[in-house]
C-alpha cells in the first residue's frame, strides 16, 4: 500500500465520517424529513473495501447506505441533496436517504429492503460476466440481512456460475435492537462461504489495511473470473439505528467501550506511527471534508424542493 | 366519560389481556422482545411473559410467517409481527400459498390460528419500501381475513377477535393512527368481523373509507356540513370480510358513493367497492360511484412529493364536492 | 390462409427472433436450459445460444427474480420463467418493490428491461399450489406491465413487444393456451401495450374476457347467437395498461357488462374493470354489471370440485343469459 | 437394531414401493387425475426416519410424499383414495397428490411449493418445544428445496432456538430436469449445517440401516433439547420427475446403474445374509403388501367423487 492510498483510506473515512454528523445536525433541525440510518464508526468498510474499486464496478448498498456511496464516488452535493428531499439530490428527492442511486459512478442503488440488494448485485454481476468484461459488483448489507433467504439462494447462484461479486457483510452487531447472538445461529458470518464452496472470511472492520486487503483478494479473485467472495467485517454501530432511536436495548458502557475502537483513530495513529501524516496533515484532511461537507450542506439548502406534480414523472401506467 | 388511551396501548392491552387468558398465544417478530416492537406494540412483554412468549427473530420473513403458521397447527395462537406491510412481500408463500390454504387442503383436519400484523400506509417520508397498502393482495387471497382499524377501541377489539379467530387474520396498523387516542373499555372485547361501523351519519353522500382514510373523511365531513353537505361515514373495520349489507344500505339512503382508499386504484379495495355497489345497488346510485386513492405511482421521498400523491382531508372534500356539482 | 402454430411455438418464436437480433437478450429459469423447459417453450435454445443464455437455475425464485433485475441494470434484457405464478409469491419483493420501482426512485437514471413469465391458470387437478391467477397483485402494483396473450397471434407479438419495452413486464402464459393453434406470421412483429382486440363483434352485450377466458367467451357466444343473443367478446391483451377507451366504447355500443376472469372475484381484475365502467359509463350502461370469476376458495383437487369453481363456456353462456332476464 | 425393526424396514419400504407401482399404473390408466411424482427407489429414505418417530412426532413432506406419509402411519386406503380424487381420501379429495394430511398420525402436509413445508416443520417443532415436550417434527424435502431461501431462514431459525427438528435432505440429484450439479455450489449438502453450527451429516440413503442410524442420533438429539440436524440423504430418482415425464435430460444408462443400488434389494440381501430373513418370508412380506395396496386401489376405486359443491366446504369469508 503506497502513501497516497493511505491517505486516500483516511481522506474517505474522513469525508464520510463527516457528512454522517452533519446529516445528524441536519436531521435534528428538521432538515431532513425521515429518520436516518447513520454510519459512524463502520467507515473503514466502505473506504477500504471502495478503493480497490474501479468506477465501472458497481455496488449496492443499504438503508444505511451514506457511507458506500461516497466512498464508491458519489457527489456529495448530490448524497446531502437527496437525503435532505431536494430536487438537485442523485434522484431528484424521489428516492432519499434509502434510495441513493449514481449508475454514472456505479452507485446502483441503497435498497430499503433487508437483504434486497443482494440479488440485485447478483445480477450486476452476472451482465458484468455475460459481457465479457473484468467488472466487479459488491453488495454491502448487514449482519440481520444475512440471515435472510436473499443471502442464501444469491449466493449459492453466484457460487454456481462464478459471477464476480463480493458480498461484505458488515458486522455491526445488532440489527435494529436485536443483538447478532439473538437473530445468527454462528459466531462468525465468514464461515457461511462453506456452505457455498466460495472463500468467506471474517475481518476487523474497523482495520481499514485489513478491510482493504480482504477486499483486494476478493476483487482479483472476481477479476480472474474465479467467482465471488464473502468478505464478514466485525464492526459495532455506534449511533442508534436511526436518529432518535433510544438504544435502550444496550448498555452506554458498551457503546463507550466500542467508541475507543474508532477506525479513522486507529489509522491515523498508524500513518502517524509510519511518519505517513502528521498533525497538521490530518487537521488539514478533516477541514477539507468539513469544507466540502459545509459545502453540500449549503447547496442542498439553497436547492429547491421538487414541485409536487414531480411525483408523476416516470410513472408509466398510470 | 370512559378511559381514553392510543391506539398502539389500546392494542398492546388487547394482545396483553389475551396472552393473560390463554397461554398459547405468543408473539414473534423483529424487535418484538426486550426492546417491545420498534412502535413498542409489545412493550413490557418480555418481563410480563419472558422471551420465550415475546420472541425475537432474525430478519426472516419467510421463516417467522412459516413457523407461525406451524406453531399454530399444533394448537398455538402466535401473533407474528411483520413490522411493514412492505417486507411481507418477503413472507407471501407462507402467510398465503401456506396459512391461507391449509385447513381447507387438509379437509378441516387442521386449523391455523394465526395473526400476522404489519404497519401500513403512508407516514413521514417513508419512501418507496416503507410506505406500502397493498392489503387488497390479502384480499384476494381465500382463506385470509383481513381487519384494518381506525380507532383505538376497533384496534382492541379487532386484535382480540382476530387472537381468538381459528383461521389467519392479517392485522394492519396504520402508522398515522398509532398515537391517536380514543375511548377504550379495560376489560376485553370482540368486534365481530364482517360489521361495519357508521363513524358518522349522514344523507347525501357515502363515503367508504377505511384506517386513516377514515379520520380524513369525518375531517372532510365536518368541512362539508359547514357547507350543507350531509356525508354518511361508513367503516368496514374488516376488509375481508366485509360488510356488504352496510355499505348497501347507505348507498341506499344517500344515493351517491365515494370510496376514499389509501391502497392503489387498479384492482385495489376502491375498485372492489365500487363494482360490488355497481352489481348490487345500481339503481339506487344518483351519480357515477367515484373513488380517491393513492396515485398510480412508486411512493416518492420528498414531503412535496408524497403529500401530493396520498389523499388528505382537503381532497376527500373536493373529491365530494365535485361530485355533487357535477 | 396463414401458417398455424401452437401458442408455446409462436412465444418460442418470438423470444429466438429476439435473441437472434439482441445479443443481450437471454432467460434464466429453472429447466429453461438444455431441457427447453417444461413446456418446451425454450426448447433448442441451448443449441442455438449456449447455456450463457439459455441458463437452468437452482429453485431460487427471489433470487432469479432480483438477479434479471439487477442484469437488466447494466443493459442485459432478461426473461425471467419462474415457471407457474404461483411460485412467483416467493419473489415478490423483487418484482414488486424492487424491479418495479428502480427506474421511478433513481429518477429515470436506471431502466429495468426485464420480462418475468409465468404460466398461469387451471389445468388439470393442479390443486391448491399450481393453478393460480392472482395477477391482479402485479396490477396493482406501479411501474409493472402485465400481459395476458389469449392466442398464438398475441402470444408472439406480446413478447416482443415485451422483451423490447424498457420496464419489468409480467407475461402470463395460460396453461391450457400452450397447445392451441392459430395463425401467426413468420416476421417478428409487436402488439402495442394498452390495446384491446375485439375477438368478436357483437351488440347486445359486452364480454371483456382474458386469457383462457377469452376461448371460454367465444364458445359461449357460438351458443348465445342461436339464441339471437349478439355478445362483443373484448379481450384488453394487456391488463396494466388496459384499454379503457375500447372497453368503455363496446359498453356504450351494448350498454351491458360481463367481466369473465379467472382471478378471485374480491380486489381481481373483474371488479376493476366493472368499477371503471361504473364510474365512467354508468349511464351507458342498462343493466347493472356483473362479472364471473373463480369461485372465491382454495383451489380443490378433485375434478369434480375442480370443474365446479372455475369459469367454463356453459357458465359464461349462462351468465349472460341471467343478465338477460334478469 | 432388533430383527423385529430390520424386518419393519423391509415391510415399510416394501409397502411404499408397492403403493408407488399401483399408482403409476392407476395413473397410466387414468385413475389419477394428474401426473403423481413417484418416490421408487428413495423408500429407505422416508423408512429409516420413520422409523425413529412416535406416532405424536410429526412431519412435512414434499410434492413426492407418498412414500413419507405412508411410512409415517398414514392409512394405505386414505392415500390411495386422495390421490386418485376420491370422497373418502385423506382430504376428502381437497388436497391430492401434492396435499396429504392426516394430523392423528403427525402428517401436517406434504407441500407443493418446493421449500414450502420447511418452514411449517419449524413452526411444528417450536409448538413441541413451548409446550415442553419431546416431541419432534421432520422436514422431508429435496436437493433442489435447499437452494431456496426457505431452508436458510428456517434452519438459522431452527439452530438459534435449539428446535427439535430434522431437516431431511433428499438429494436424489435432480431438480425436475436440472441436475444437482447445475443447482448446488457444494457436492455435499449437509456441509451447509456448518452454516448454522448444528451437526450436518451426508449419508447413502439408499442404505436404510444408515439412514436410521443418522436419524436415530438426530432424534435423540432433538428430544433432549439439543436442537437440530441436517442430514442429506444421497440416493436417485429412478423415475421420471413425475409419470410421463422423459427424462430425456439423462441417459439410460444412468438410469439402469442406479437402478443396481435399489435399496430394497441391499436391505434385502443383507436381511438374507444375517438369516433374519429367506425368501419365503421376503415373499410373504412382498404379497402382504401387494395385497394392501390392491385392497386400498379397490377401496378407492369403489368410493364415491366429492360432490361438486364439496368444493365449497371451509371456505370461510367465500
Ligand atoms: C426485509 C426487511 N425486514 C425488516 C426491515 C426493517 N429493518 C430496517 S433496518 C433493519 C435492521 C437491519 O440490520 P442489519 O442488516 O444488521 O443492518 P444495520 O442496520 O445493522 O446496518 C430492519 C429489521 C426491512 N427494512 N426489510
Ligand atoms: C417454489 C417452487 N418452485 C418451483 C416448483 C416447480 N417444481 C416442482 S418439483 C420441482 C423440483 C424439486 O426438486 P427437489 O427439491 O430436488 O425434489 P425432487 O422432485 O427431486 O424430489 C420443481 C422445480 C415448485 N413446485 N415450487
Ligand atoms: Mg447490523
Ligand atoms: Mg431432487
Amino acid at each position: 500500500m503506497d502513501n497516497q492510498l493511505k491517505i486516500q483510506l483516511l481522506e474517505t473515512m474522513l469525508r464520510v465520517r463527516k457528512a454522517e454528523l452533519q446529516l445528524a445536525i441536519m436531521y435534528k433541525n428538521g432538515k431532513v424529513p425521515c429518520a436516518a440510518h447513520l454510519y459512524e464508526g463502520e467507515e473503514a468498510i466502505a473506504a477500504g473495501v471502495c478503493a480497490n474499486l474501479r468506477l465501472d464496478d458497481c455496488i449496492t448498498s443499504t438503508h444505511r447506505g451514506h457511507g458506500h456511496c461516497i466512498a464508491k464516488g458519489m457527489p456529495m452535493r448530490e448524497m446531502i441533496a437527496e437525503v435532505s428531499a431536494r430536487k438537485t439530490g442523485c434522484c431528484g428527492g424521489k428516492g432519499g436517504t434509502m434510495h441513493l442511486f449514481k449508475p454514472e459512478v456505479g452507485v446502483m442503488g441503497t435498497v430499503g429492503i433487508v437483504g434486497g440488494g443482494i440479488p440485485l448485485s447478483t445480477g450486476l454481476g452476472l451482465a458484468m460476466k455475460m459481457q465479457k468484461t473484468d467488472r466487479v459488483a459488491v453488495s454491502f448489507f448487514g449482519d440481520g440481512a444475512a440471515n435472510n433467504g436473499a443471502f442464501h439462494e444469491s449466493l449459492n447462484l453466484a457460487a454456481l456460475w462464478k459471477l464476480p461479486v463480493l458480498y461484505v457483510c458488515e458486522n455491526n452487531q445488532y440489527a435494529t435492537s436485536v443483538a447478532v447472538w439473538r437473530s445468527t445461529s454462528v459466531p462468525d458470518i465468514g464461515v457461511r462461504g462453506s456452505a457455498y464452496g466460495i472463500p468467506g472470511v471474517t475481518v476487523d472492520g474497523n482495520r481499514v489495511d485489513d478491510v482493504y486487503a480482504a477486499a483486494a483478494a476478493a476483487v482479483s479473485r472476481a477479476r480472474a473470473g474465479d467467482g465471488p467472495t464473502l468478505i464478514e467485517c466485525q464492526t459495532y454501530r455506534i449511533r442508534g439505528h436511526f436518529e432518535g432511536d433510544d438504544s435502550l436495548y444496550r448498555t452506554k458502557e458498551e457503546v463507550a467501550e466500542a467508541r475507543k475502537r474508532d477506525p479513522i483513530d486507529y489509522w491515523k495513529a498508524k500513518l502517524m506511527a509510519e511518519g505517513v501524516i502528521d498533525d497538521g496533515g490530518f487537521a488539514a484532511l478533516s477541514e477539507k471534508a468539513e469544507a466540502e461537507v459545509a459545502d453540500a450542506a449549503a447547496f442542498a439548502e439553497a436547492s429547491p424542493f421538487p414541485a409536487p406534480e414531480d411525483a408523476l414523472e416516470l410513472t408509466a401506467n398510470a | 366519560m370512559g378511559r381514553r388511551i392510543r391506539f398502539v396501548e389500546a392494542l398492546r392491552e388487547g394482545m396483553r389481556q389475551e396472552m393473560e387468558r390463554d397461554a398459547s398465544v405468543f408473539v414473534l417478530g423483529e424487535g418484538v422482545g426486550p426492546h417491545g416492537s420498534c412502535f413498542k406494540q409489545t412493550e413490557g412483554f418480555c418481563a410480563q411473559f419472558g422471551e420465550d412468549r415475546s420472541r425475537d427473530t432474525p430478519i426472516s420473513e419467510l421463516a417467522i410467517a412459516g413457523t407461525a403458521a406451524g406453531a399454530a397447527l399444533l394448537g398455538m395462537r402466535p401473533i407474528a409481527d411483520l413490522m411493514w406491510i412492505d417486507f411481507s412481500m418477503l413472507a407471501m408463500d407462507q402467510i398465503c400459498n401456506q396459512a391461507a390454504k391449509l385447513r381447507y387442503i387438509s379437509n378441516g383436519q387442521v386449523k391455523v390460528p394465526v395473526v400476522y400484523r404489519m404497519t401500513t400506509g403512508k407516514s413521514k417520508s417513508n419512501a418507496a419500501h416503507h410506505s406500502g397498502s397493498f392489503y387488497s393482495w390479502f384480499i384476494n387471497t381465500p382463506g385470509l381475513k383481513v381487519v384494518v382499524p381506525s380507532t383505538p377501541y376497533d384496534a382492541k377489539g379487532l386484535i382480540i377477535s382476530a387472537i381468538r379467530d381459528d383461521g389467519p387474520v392479517v392485522y394492519l396498523e396504520h402508522k398515522l393512527l398509532l398515537n391517536v387516542r380514543g375511548e377504550v373499555p379495560e376489560d376485553p372485547y370482540e368486534i365481530p368481523f364482517g360489521v361495519a361501523d357508521v363513524k358518522r351519519e349522514g344523507t347525501d353522500l357515502t363515503i367508504i373509507a377505511t384506517g386513516a382514510m377514515v379520520g380524513f373523511s369525518l375531517a372532510a365531513a365536518d368541512a362539508l356540513a359547514k357547507e350543507n353537505v350531509s356525508v354518511e361515514v361508513v367503516d368496514p373495520r374488516t376488509l375481508m370480510p366485509y360488510d356488504g349489507e352496510a355499505i348497501l344500505a347507505s348507498v341506499r339512503k344517500t344515493g351517491r358513493l365515494l370510496v376514499v382508499d389509501e391502497g392503489f386504484r387498479y384492482c385495489g379495495f376502491g375498485s372492489e367497492i365500487v363494482a360490488f355497489v355497481a352489481e348490487n345497488a345500481m339503481d339506487a346510485l344518483r351519480l357515477p360511484p367515484k373513488q380517491l386513492t393513492t396515485m398510480h405511482t412508486t411512493i416518492p421521498f420528498s414531503p412535496p412529493m408524497e403529500d401530493y400523491v396520498f389523499p388528505n382531508p382537503e381532497r376527500v372534500a373536493a373529491a365530494v364536492r365535485a361530485m355533487l356539482t357535477a
